[in-house]
């Protein structure tokens, strides 16, 4: 047993190191630091500039432009870029729809869309939620219809994160509403999102952000070449990409970056003449968190070294999403209780409406309370907690 | 022992309940928020006219002198209505304050004036580096000829664009946390060298930072000369805390309607997401932190003026710990059990959370509360 | 509104406190202050010590020898007893068998049995819970068939509380075995303890005491009088008995005698050189269960203010026996733990084995880790803490 | 990086854990706590017939010269079998203190009787107002001509009626909390002036307070005089709280496992009481806590022995913490989920959760250990 990493590792982790100190544009990461959160032209930028250096896809295999690392690997690059505030990689494009057309697309779907993923040409966002079926997909009744060599599809999708930006967008479609069961008679479409007939609504959210949307499907002409797999199975490839959960779930990384944040900040604020975080009570919460965020690490190494070995993840894979989010949704409760009553102010927190200016009080505490509000999200979606703890219950404990 | 209200008492309640249910819709509340004020003029006026803003002000100043209970009642409607107007600050907070420093001619000066909600008048006390300490002053007058020149910041007062006038806190002697020195001052609210950096709050509403740079004030500005100011601040604000806590479980009481209402229409995997037991249990925590919430809150209405301070600070303190808590817990299970809707600004469970959450943030966290509680012994 | 009594109210309080004063026998409520539990023959020189001053029954009518007192005197008389460290009273007789028979029974049986309750002369348990069934009663086992003017019972019951020291038990059991719904076909019988056939045997609890018990009923002969109300109603009694839940359930006296018990312990125990009430977290903790008691004792007053006006009980009574148990739960908690390593040291628990003399550390110290183990109980029975969750679900959410 | 264990490490996990299923039932461990002395003499040369007792001495002195990780597979095994012998005081503290305070002449003395399982050694340190701060030391040891006049009281020595001797510590100078002046001392458990009020615990095992009234002892009962004692003791502490961890690992995967069990077997309301989700939650979280935990008794485990001491400490202490937190969630939910039999004596999971609720008292509690991280920055 050994907690420390190979001397290759280390000399990997050095070198992604050395590539962020000298190529993350620091307007990026001061923004992500700050918590003002990434606009989509720096997203582009930034896949632009892992590209180049080869490093555009992860966890992509090498003949499809990935690097081929092992998770071990994954997880140094992952946890570096997290920590020297790079922004989150946008998932919809490098972790769903690509590993399902590198799994199940055609050389022709592979050669069209792969590339175009890799240098951050094609942004794709998500066409699964409906309203009405949340984490209980099998329902969707967006209907596709095959006439001739095209599909015809109607309906209406949300929860759909950034089809204000995207190009492109993967969709569960009914294309038999005869199957027996729910989840036959699905098929799994890309769409191109400059058809005619589809509407994008923004949502407003809680944190006054504009981050998903609304997608309606009015007659859209979808070609059948734009089907992955057979038709009416598309449930075996949603799953697949549902299943594709991996380590980097659980936010290690960032949560790392939002506890030494956290620390700054209520080692600045001040409580009875004291630095808050001499205060005991206060110290005590950042110390129990900064506990349970060392534990839920070494579970994920746990989870990590079992990927590695190729063994089936071990138990320990599905508690990174439960405890992850708790972690960070404290984290964030916590930061915004540090600065007392300059959470109240309060504007727009879209990232593109974000700056530096903070309305009032300091800097630092402009974003707290909306990154407080907008992560509500993270027990939300992903299958929400409740449905995480159904999972582990009977896959794991047979009950 | 008595937990009935009284005939009028209830009326008062049936009567604001009406009202913000009649005339302050969801739909109606959003456009006030996104008015240029962010308030309703009009809206306090007919707020006056069911007298709402004489509650507090006694009766020989041309006011109810109704108490806390009543205070409660209201409060309790204006919580589930999520009242954006500067009632707390303006028609409770202020005039307790007044009432409080005992000044005599300033009372009958602005009390009336209160009462009829001609004049708006805010307390701006707190400081950058306050976290619910009232000692906690910083902001300066300097005696000069005839009067005073202060200096110094008030930091995210609520409404404070809203004011006619300030009651403004500031020393004439001692160091930040000195019990003795902090006095009151009458300021304009467009007094030469004061700056209001106004802004919208988490919770919909506006506030201000106030900058003073030698603002200069006539002597009779200090009111109150002959009380114990920071005695009389606490009482105003233990009065307030007591109408806070019970806003605030006017939304929890609201919030967990919604909640209920909602997963009992929302299916999930072929049934009512309220047939899951995991849901049921949340919400009936969710309940019994609503009921623990109401009965504090009941506890600081009636302790609020208890002439024994060690008592009133006991249940003040006691009362802000369970409603933050509650408010806490209440507002977060509700955004999570409405799923992704509990997200969208579009229902109003996330603006009933997001005002919890600047309820427990306000006057001193729970943390704060649960120390002072601890320290009282 | 007011949350004060009135001058009646207030001289009854004064009147409760001198007869505390004179007549409670200081060793007892030593013992009990001191958590060492009372003695079986405590509890009968109590009761007879109440009865002489004509208030052995707080809780029934006067007719039937009771006070007659409305549920403010009730909830008065019981805080001061609770807090004067008097005996809790035995609830079988007094609180549960009583009210039955005073309810459904005839008048041979209440001139029968009633008065011995009442003079402490008879000790009363409860034949409830069968092996296996737990808090679903309606699946009971326990047959009495029915041989002219006698049933012949058999079966077992377990979780008797007491039944070592009691001369009569009531017992659910099973008169049709044929009735088409479980909770059918049951009947409430009266059974002298002395007849023969019953055996009773200890189980020892996890604290190392004996509480409870299982009895046996082998071709026990219990006469047809001694049955409650109609043969195969038995249910209806069950159910009268098991909602005739008090305020008291909630035990606010005790745990406020304990709360101020706690803070004596901590002020004495030492942390790193000062009291440990002065240690800021664990001030913090006890500051957090002193306020959720405050928030529960409002919440047992406006149940009773609804009881007392003979309006419905509102929706606060049901939160008591939650929030009353969990708080009963967490003082033992922090008193076991205010003691450090002394908790550790432990002997059998049973009242009539514990004395003063402690085996180490600090006198109070000896039975806090074994007063722990045994209040794991509280969330278990009185139907467990989930059950109560799922009626306040139902009856009042409406789910 | 990696969490696989050597095949060496796996053979003695398995054997330890073969040996207890065989060896030490449920029934055979309730004979040895009720047997005069508590535990088994017996039971410990097999122990010592299978190399245990040596697994933490070096090779040079007879032992295996293990490491912590083999200690945490045997700490697991023997928390699921709740051993009653004094493994983790007299196999696991005593070897490491006497390693850890470098004197040469008493290791070679002590290490191959300890390894052989011949001599039971028991570090007697705590006294009655530590709550886990090792520098609380008030005995005192009074140099008189050639030796030294011991003085005092230890609190709550686990296993000290088993010992042979004690490695007890004492002050030679400073006060109760001085880093500097204390020293460890070899006492015979039958030296003159020495009481030992042996007792029970919560746990079912035997501890006893030390009363030194005027213990005499020879100069060379002092040993480790050239080493920083108090460095020592830490050290020793640590390793010993990495074999705890472990145990507390071994006993929440039994009990996890015996809930599932019980709640799959037990049937209510016509359906096994795994159905019920609130139960099945309960259990995912009862299963998160002892996974958490386990990666923190292998965080243990690896920095126990850390050259920097600020890393041993935060480790050391943030595994207590989960440890402690994870066992009392786990034992009081296991009692809760088996209902009134969780209460019995009967049931192995009652004495599961005695031992996790001793184990969380024993050389800090969980905010102690909470405190001291933080303290840690």
């Amino acid at each position: 047993m050994d907690l420390n990493y190979t001397p290759e590792q280390l000399a990997f982790r050095e070198e992604v190191r050395e590539f962020l100190r000298e190529h993350l544009p620091a307007d990026i990461s001061e923004r992500v630091k700050a918590g003002l959160g990434v606009r989509a032209e720096d997203y582009r930028r930034w896949q632009r500039i892992l590209f180049e250096r080869g490093w555009g896809a992860p966890t992509w295999p090498k003949e499809f432009g990935g690097t081929g690392w092992d998770p071990v690997r994954v997880h140094i690059f992952e946890e570096e870029l997290a920590l020297a505030g790079a922004p989150k990689p946008v998932p919809f494009g490098l972790r769903m729809v690509g590993p399902v057309i590198i799994e199940f697309g055609t050389p022709e779907q592979q050669k069209r869309f792969l590339p175009r993923i890799l240098r951050g040409e094609d942004w794709w966002c998500q066409g699964y939620s409906e309203p009405g079926a949340g984490s209980d997909l099998a329902s969707l009744k967006t209907r596709a219809e095959r006439h001739g060599d095209h599909y015809i599809v109607n309906g209406q999708k949300t929860w759909n994160t950034s089809g204000h930006y995207a190009n492109w967008i993967f969709c569960l479609v009914r294309t038999d509403p005869n199957a027996p069961k729910p989840q036959q008679g699905i098929s799994f479409l890309l769409i191109d999102m400059s058809t005619p007939g589809i509407t994008v609504r923004p949502i407003r959210t809680l944190d006054g952000a504009h981050e998903v949307n609304e997608v309606w499907f009015e007659n859209v002409k979808v070609p059948v070449e734009n089907r992955i797999g057979e038709e009416n199975k598309g449930w075996t490839y949603a799953k697949f990409l549902l299943s594709h959960e991996r380590t980097s779930i659980a936010g290690i990384g960032s949560s790392k970056r939002e506890l030494q944040r956290l620390k700054s900040i209520a080692r600045q604020e001040m409580k009875n003449g004291r630095p808050l975080l001499e205060d005991p009570l206060f110290a005590a919460r950042v110390a129990q968190v900064e506990i349970d965020l060392m534990a839920l690490e070494i579970t994920a190494l746990r989870a990590l070294a079992a990927a590695a070995e190729n063994r089936a993840p071990g138990p320990e894979a599905s508690i990174l999403k439960i405890k992850g989010t708790e972690i960070q949704q404290t984290l964030s409760e916590l930061l915004m209780h540090a600065v007392g009553q300059y959470a109240l102010p309060f504007e727009r927190h879209s990232p593109e409406e974000n700056d530096f200016k903070s309305v009032a009080g300091p800097e630092y505490a402009a974003p707290l309370a909306g990154t407080y509000c907008n992560l509500r999200k993270v027990t939300i979606y992903g299958g929400s907690n409740e449905i995480q703890r159904n999972i582990i219950a009977q896959t794991i404990l047979g009950l | 022992m008595d937990f009935t209200f009284t005939d009028e008492q209830q009326l008062l309640a049936d009567t604001v309940q009406r009202f913000v249910r009649e005339h302050y819709s969801f739909e109606t509340r959003r456009e006030i928020a996104a008015s240029e004020h962010g308030w309703s003029p009009a809206l306090w006026q007919e707020l006056a006219n069911l007298g709402l803003t004489a509650l507090n002000v006694p009766q020989e100043h041309g006011g109810l002198g109704a108490g806390p209970v009543e205070t409660m009642l209201v409060m309790n409607a204006f919580g589930e209505a999520l009242l954006l107007e500067p009632y707390l600050e303006a028609a409770v907070l202020a005039p307790a304050l007044l009432q409080a420093l005992g000044d005599a001619k300033v009372a009958s000066e602005l009390l009336p004036a209160i009462a009829s909600g001609e004049r708006i008048v805010i307390v701006a006390h707190q400081e950058p580096q306050t976290r619910g300490e009232l000692n906690m002053v910083t902001t300066r007058a300097e005696k000069n000829g005839d009067g005073y020149v202060l200096q110094g910041k008030k930091s995210v007062i609520m409404h404070a664009s809203a004011a006619h006038e300030f009651l403004l806190t500031a020393r004439t002697s001692g160091k930040a946390t000195d019990a003795a020195g902090v006095r009151v001052f009458r300021v304009p609210s467009d007094a030469a060298g004061l700056t209001i950096n106004s802004y919208r709050t988490l919770d919909g509403r506006r506030a201000a930072d106030l900058e003073l740079d030698r603002v200069r004030l006539p002597s009779e500005s200090l009111i109150g000369a002959d009380s114990d100011t920071l005695a009389a601040l606490e009482t105003a604000h233990h009065i307030s805390l007591s109408a806070l806590c019970a806003e605030a479980v006017g939304i929890m009481k609201a919030v967990n309607a919604a909640t209920i209402e909602y997963t009992k229409n929302r299916k999930q995997f072929g049934q009512p997401l309220s047939r899951f037991q995991v849901l049921q249990h949340r919400m009936v925590d969710m309940f019994i932190h609503a009921e623990q919430a109401l009965s504090m809150s009941y506890l600081a209405a009636i302790k609020c003026q208890d002439p024994d301070i060690n008592e009133r600070r006991r249940a003040l303190s006691a009362a802000k710990v369970v409603i933050g808590r509650a408010g806490r817990f209440i507002g977060q299970q509700a955004i999570q059990l409405h799923g992704g809707m509990g997200m969208t600004d579009e229902l109003i469970v996330s603006h009933y959370f997001k005002r919890l959450t600047a309820i427990e943030l306000t006057w001193g966290d729970t943390d704060f509360h649960l120390q002072q509680f601890a320290g009282l012994g």
